[in-house]
């Protein structure tokens, strides 16, 4: 039942209401909203009843498995949200002064340090707000990197075919072509294809590594090379450090900028869709073009730095400092790893990968990339069955539900059909690999003996499989009191 | 190894599973000469207990005991409830809701969302967020630029009277795409835009930007201004409080047609200040537009035995279906927040939302009262006001910005830099969470200040 | 699955432990333990997983209707519990020094107002931790005034057979002879077979009103003439206040003292079990042996009155002050609804209750008292069904569980056969009555056509029907890893 | 109207129903001369923004930086997930699961956590709580009276170091039914229970209560008492802090025999400070003596499926079933505490819970050296202690208490009021929340006090 279908007019939840409505005298009638907006209007009781009974019906990291490829579904420590919502942080306001801001200032500019050392770059700036935003802000660095030496007529970004598809979108944002580069049958770019492409109109490429195909791009310095060569600049999608997290730093692969999610590798909640946190970093030739703010230390006092003292930074890119909070779960979170804790996940996030790898494999699936080693994630690709059985990696998916899995990603990459992106995780314990395993197993076993079983799945969650086309066709976004 | 769950057991039988003697063989496909040797600067981990003390003793270097600044971000009662279920696992450790059937959850309630903004905003549809309110102006004007039919230009008119933050923010993002951004100047005693200043043949343009409340806090006379875009074939980007619209004017509803597009700070629905975010984006626009809109958008439809559902839809908008051709780049959005804010909404209801607007509004007339009934304060525009006013000293205002913050109070927001006009100029706002009590603190710590100025 | 089932020898939430463990050089072995316990080794997400989902295998009043009679199942507010856990409040050390005291003294101080003038006694202690030991606060001081008097010879308690068990449980544990009152057909007490048992043996008498039989006891001025002429005192069963808070006054009645749940009338959650508070309040003539510590103000300061300075008290009824943050929370509760709003919470909690009763009477239910208004819970009879149909209350209980209903009280008060004690409480809307009677009607109808779904249920729970005798007779009452 | 969901329609169409006019109308069987006019004292309403304001001043003027007391409260790091979880919804409003069904997820929780403390205690069972220590042990008192076949005493021998207050309210609750608590004085040098001063012939008596670690913190020679009172056919009664068990020998291993019964305070396990309580009394026994344990028990059963599942059980022990024969009048319990408690000591784990132990007693010690090393300080008793120790002074300690708590620091428990013998002592504790930085912060203090001390 909707919120709407519970609300009565009148019915109000007295204690969140100031006591009286004091009579507003200075807005003129014209500019005076006339109609009662559409707010629920129900008790107290009703919202929170509605609302935890709605939350019982998500699968989540707190709930459940949820190997979710290239999204980093690792437990987001409770700690990091009591903590970052101390009534000193929550209640700051973004434009407070300097002496009631050194506690919140000191938490950034401690976190800037450490990203910096984590990817071994020259200099963070925190300011993007997730990670396409950070992609926004690296793309847009390098136009304003090749723009201050005249260099206008590079035109070009070059993205792996397996990218995430916010790279090409990121791209054209920037006012880019974007060209793809295909992959060779191993996962890695094509170096041959890469040459043919480059040229004097390359600006740069957009590359993630390990890559979207969950295999570590070990021709990366050659291809840093020809980049280079060619006067363009990589940018690093850093959606996948979680693999590599103290083990090889972006700056050491030769690349230019980078953005990270935090709300991958560093742990901060996902929220049911956000926020995020997209910090860049950079080498020392795009420092002037970060994004502002950044935050300073001078004689144990700590500043923001804005665009009035950095005039070529590409600018801001939010209203005031970025998604603070989100940047304090991740500090929080940062400073219990501690250099020791960050290399254990890339190590653990690895063997689980591995491990789950092999037991699929070991159990007949097949693999997207038999002869590499997994990263922090790896994929299988579900095209025989779809082909000989008629059961689809979606089928797969939704069956995994009812075994109390969340699916992992599929349909992405989009190069490798039927697929199925695994990411593990290193808080995971090897009983949850165990059991998705068994899952698999279970649900192969079912597809091959009733593949309509698993064709009708789910069967155990508040609805059964949902008609998209119908969303899409016969669009129903607002619920509106008419039609009742 | 804090969040590790494996024992040295399970490290060697997973070894052992794989084929391998150590972790570090896993990572052999990695150039040696690119391995690092580890962090370098980092401190080593903490326990939480640590952590703790540590975030305490920060945290409370930051205590504010009242806030009077607004611009863009505005104190607020909380209701208990909004955090502690938004907080609850469910909501909190969930991704984006790709597998619909086990994301109930947080579809329903982002389609409950979606019609609160709708008729908030008084359009016909609303996104699921984005980053914020400036990011959303950005994404706005990009779109505007997309969906105007009637124009191919790619110049927008934007009022100075909009947030410079929010300016500077959809400079960066959209001067890539050859967009061209000119401002409006305000008629200096009033702090809006004068209808009567507009030019007659302002050219090919293909959107005007109107903010309501205006930055000031002043109100603009959007109807005229809507109308007036509409007349030279512009769109019309809303750039609105969601508190104030429990009092003015929707969106949907100014002039003959109603704005096309609104977009604003969620902020004030449910979110702590929290140092300038997490916030969110909202933007709402007319249904012919639905297409052009950037974000994720939930509909309803039904499940394989006809009972309602909800999931995302019109995915072919976005990035991972369309890359490079999709409407915007965003993909991670603030769900969060919105899920504080549907909770948020949920609580105060309809009337509540207007008496937190009524009170805000009250509180800062009253405020203004206080204060410029001394020596030396003088208020600055003449505009009705929704509940922010500018107010000028005879000094300047780092001194009493300053003065205050060693009282725990953030006094308001300088304007100088942005608007070298408004030479000792501070901006102040108070809520529906202000007293009588807390309004007369302002206005003794003036007083004080003042005395104190004056025998230096 | 229980948690030691996922507990690994060596597994940790390293987060949550000191980082090293110091060596301990000064506790000779003698007295070291040399086994380690049975805690669970699992790490923190592996812990958070586990009680989250545990949590979502309870029915409560955040997720559903919980008319549970003469449990008072009321909306806890949320606002309580987050102002009572506020750092100062939830880190003040019990005996703390009086300058790091008046905060919370000063709520403390107010709270015994407010529950004097709600109860109208003329003293508060708000010691006891719970219903049951405000009672034997209170049977405990009927005693003391006894003593005092010399008056020994008072060895009897006299307990209207409706009682809670509670009350003859407490009356037996301060070594009283507890002698029953029989209840006429009314529900009222039997005042002829009252005046029969009165006499100089009696020290009191213990009565609930509204009794449990969810009706007012009408002759209450009468009985305290009784029980007053004889010697005796009368003790208030303050489980039913929200029936008629600021409507009567136990001290308007003739009681000489009274507990308070304050877990019920004042919305502190019941937490599965507890905690709950149970303030006492007195006349006059028993204001010297009320339990320690109470608070007192003089001078603006507010302090502690312990035992030292009340040498006829009873005593302390815990460690240390009370269940405080429990008496903050219903400070905070009764601060919100203020004089006006608890006037509505009896008025609006006899509403819900009138109104299923007279619904469910049409429907066809059979009420206990069907001559009386209900007061704010009333009682439905199932012996019909159960004698006819086989159909007992037990059954209709399960049954509502599957409808999303948790069922009221079953089989209590004793004398009222196959009863139902249905307690709406002021806070659920009149749509959550409805579908609760429209499931009582569809339940009927079932009983009435299919008997055997009835007794079978539940079907929609984490487990069906329980076995409760095998559950006494094998005492299975912790887990151990031997016979895994 | 806060909380209630009525509509005016809604109470109209309820009346209607009813077939009443007014809501005054259901009262009529009250008699006129009872009804009230009303609340006189009480204040109006307020909403929950203006008592947040409230509880935010009250709660500052009681914010603790550093506190240095013990006495049977506390303070440990409590992980932020023990009550994110404790408070959600499902844990926090459901009732006593008396619906097993419809209550499975309390109802395991507490089969583990008996499992957790009968492991703790080394015996075999454990209830569901009691209200907090000191009522644990006089429910312990009686429960033993009533357990003890071989004595029909009503004689308790109690040492003087067990917790002033937990004798106090053994008082309150067990003297009506006749039984003596007879207090055994301890050893001055060594703030223990010498055993060689017991008496030889002591005469009948239904148990001996043996605090371990005592009031003092120091450490009794339990295996000697146990078997002393064994020998005398009376039970024993162990009062133990949860925390210690980590690194103390549990009851069930005392002496020849073991304890009989083991209670104590469950507040380390998770439990805030909170000015007392909430807290909860743990009670555990033999199995034998499981039928005149008082509280809840939870047992694990099957369903109609056979499939596992948890319930109440035993219930013929309580007051609800068994009326005045009850074991104990205890209905609500402190469920929420324990929920707290399972989830802390699943997050502690047993190696956790030792680190807690030894860091608490570590720091103690260290505190004390600290602080003994000042002139006019001076360390009370020669006993191994656990994590608390008494400190002699040169003057009286309230002027200490005071000064130390202008910093926000409480100083310690002061102790002669309960012991004469003790004057100007001061019980301190130093858990594993205190750094080195904090223990140096308590002794500069010290030193500055005493300097004002001796300057005035
Ligand atoms: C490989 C990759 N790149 C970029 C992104 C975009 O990051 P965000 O969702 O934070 O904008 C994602 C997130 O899903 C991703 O997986
Ligand atoms: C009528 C009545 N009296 C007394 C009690 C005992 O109160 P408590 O459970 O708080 O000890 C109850 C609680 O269920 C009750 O309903």
């Amino acid at each position: 039942m909707l919120i709407f279908e519970q609300s009565k007019s009148g019915r109000k939840s007295a204690a969140q209401q100031p006591a009286k409505l004091v009579e507003v005298k200075d807005i003129p009638e014209q500019f005076r909203r006339k109609s009662k907006p559409l707010l629920p209007e129900v008790s107290e009781m009703q919202a929170v009843r509605h609302f935890t009974r709605l939350s019982q019906k998500n699968f989540s990291i707190d709930t459940h498995f949820y190997p979710l490829g290239s999204c980093t579904m690792k437990y987001n420590p409770r700690g990091c949200n009591s903590l970052a919502l101390l009534p000193g942080f929550a209640n700051r306001h973004p434009l407070a002064p300097v002496n009631l801001s050194q506690g919140f200032l000191s938490c950034m500019y401690d976190l800037q340090e450490i990203l910096k050392d984590v990817t071994g770059m020259k200099e963070v700036s925190l300011a993007p707000m997730a990670g396409a935003q950070g992609e926004f802000a690296g793309v847009a660095m390098i136009r304003a990197y090749h723009d201050a030496k005249g260099d206008t007529g590079r035109t070009e970004i070059l993205v792996p075919d397996a990218a995430h598809g916010t790279n090409p979108a990121t791209a054209t944002m920037c006012n880019f072509k974007v060209r793809e580069i295909p992959t060779n049958k191993d996962g890695d770019v094509d170096i041959n294809a890469l040459k043919e492409v480059v040229g004097p109109q390359t600006a740069g490429i957009m590359l993630t590594n390990p890559s979207t195909l969950g295999v570590f791009e070990r021709k990366i310095k050659e291809i840093a090379g020809i980049i280079h060569d060619a006067g363009g600049l990589l940018y690093y999608d850093g959606a996948n450090l979680n693999a590599i997290l103290g083990k090889v730093k972006p700056g050491d692969m030769g690349f230019d900028v980078i953005h990270m999610n935090l709300h991958k590798t560093f742990s901060t909640p996902h929220g049911g869709g956000g926020p995020g946190a997209g910090p860049v970093g950079v080498s020392e030739r795009l420092i002037p073009y970060l994004p502002v703010p950044l935050v300073v230390k001078n004689d144990d006092q700590y500043h923001v730095v804005t665009e009035k003292s950095c005039p070529d930074s590409i600018g801001r890119m939010s209203a005031f400092f970025a998604n603070s909070g989100i940047l304090l779960r991740a500090y929080i979170y940062a400073r219990m790893l501690g250099s020791e804790g960050m290399n254990r996940v890339a190590e653990y996030a690895t063997l689980n990968a591995n491990y789950m790898m092999k037991k699929l494999s070991d159990a007949g699936f097949e693999l997207a990339f038999p002869n590499r080693r997994a990263t922090h994630e790896f994929i299988v690709t579900l095209k025989k069955q779809a082909k000989e059985l008629g059961v689809n990696a979606m089928d797969y998916a939704k069956r995994l539900l009812d075994y109390g899995y969340h699916a992992p990603t599929t349909y992405f990459p989009l190069l490798v059909p039927e697929c199925f992106l695994i990411e593990p995780t290193e808080t995971e314990a090897r009983e949850e690999l165990d059991g998705f395993i068994e899952a698999m197993k279970a649900i192969q076993a079912e597809a091959e003996s009733d593949a309509g079983k698993v064709k009708g799945a789910p069967y155990t969650m508040p609805v059964k499989r949902l008609d998209d086309v119908k969303a899409a066709k016969e669009l129903d976004l607002t619920w509106s009191p008419v039609e009742q | 190894m804090p969040f590790i769950p494996h024992t040295d057991d399970d490290v060697r039988d997973m070894l052992d599973a794989i084929g391998v003697s150590s972790i570090d063989e896993l990572f052999d496909e990695i150039p040696a000469e690119l391995r690092s040797g580890g962090l370098e600067t980092t401190p080593e981990g903490v326990s939480e207990m640590e952590i703790a003390r540590i975030m305490q003793e920060r945290a409370a270097q930051d205590e504010t005991r009242l806030c009077f600044a607004g611009g863009g971000a505005y104190e607020h009662h909380i209701p208990a409830a909004v955090w502690e279920i938004a907080t609850r696992g469910e909501f909190y450790s969930a991704y984006t809701p790709y597998q619909a059937e086990a994301s109930q959850g947080t579809l329903q309630l982002l389609y409950e969302y979606q019609t609160m903004m709708a008729s908030l905003t008084g359009l016909d549809v609303s996104n699921a967020s984005l980053y914020d309110g400036a990011s959303a102006l950005a994404e706005a004007v990009l779109m505007a630029v997309r969906a105007n039919r009637k124009s191919k230009s790619k110049r927008i008119l934007i009022p100075r009277t909009v947030h410079p933050s929010y300016r500077k923010v959809t400079r960066t993002i959209v001067t890539g795409q050859g967009i061209s951004l000119e401002e409006l100047d305000y008629d200096r005693d009033s702090g809006y835009i004068d209808p009567a200043s507009l030019p007659a043949d302002p050219g090919d343009f293909a959107a005007l930007v109107i903010p309501q409340p205006n930055f000031f806090g002043s109100l603009e006379e959007v109807d005229a201004l809507t109308d007036w875009a509409h007349q030279h074939n512009a769109l019309v980007i809303a750039v609105v409080n969601p508190t104030s619209l429990a009092l003015l004017k929707s969106p949907g509803e100014w002039g003959t047609e109603g704005a096309d597009i609104a977009c604003g700070e969620g902020q004030p629905l449910g979110a702590p200040l929290s140092s300038g975010g997490p916030y969110f984006g909202f933007m709402c626009c007319r249904q012919a537009f639905v297409r052009q809109m950037p974000g994720r958008i939930i509909g309803r439809t039904v499940d394989l035995d006809g009972k309602e559902g909800f999931t995302l839809t019109l995915q072919a908008r976005e990035q991972h279906i369309r890359r490079s051709k999709a409407t915007s780049n965003i993909c991670t959005n603030q769900g969060l927040l919105v899920t504080a804010a549907t909770i948020y909404m949920s609580l105060i209801g309809p009337a509540g939302l207007e008496k937190v607007a009524a009170a805000s509004h009250v509180n800062t007339i009253s405020l203004v009262e206080k204060l410029t009934s001394l020596d030396g304060v003088s208020k600055v525009f003449d505009r009705p006001l929704f509940h922010e006013a500018v107010l000028k000293f005879d000094s300047p205002v780092d001194e009493i910005i300053q003065a205050m913050s060693d009282q725990g109070i953030v006094a308001g927001i300088k304007l100088e830099d942005d608007y070298p006009e408004l030479e000792n100029c501070l901006m102040v706002c108070a809520t529906e969470t202000k007293t009588e009590a807390d309004l007369e603190t302002y206005k003794e710590n003036i007083e004080r200040i003042a005395v104190r100025q004056m025998s230096c």
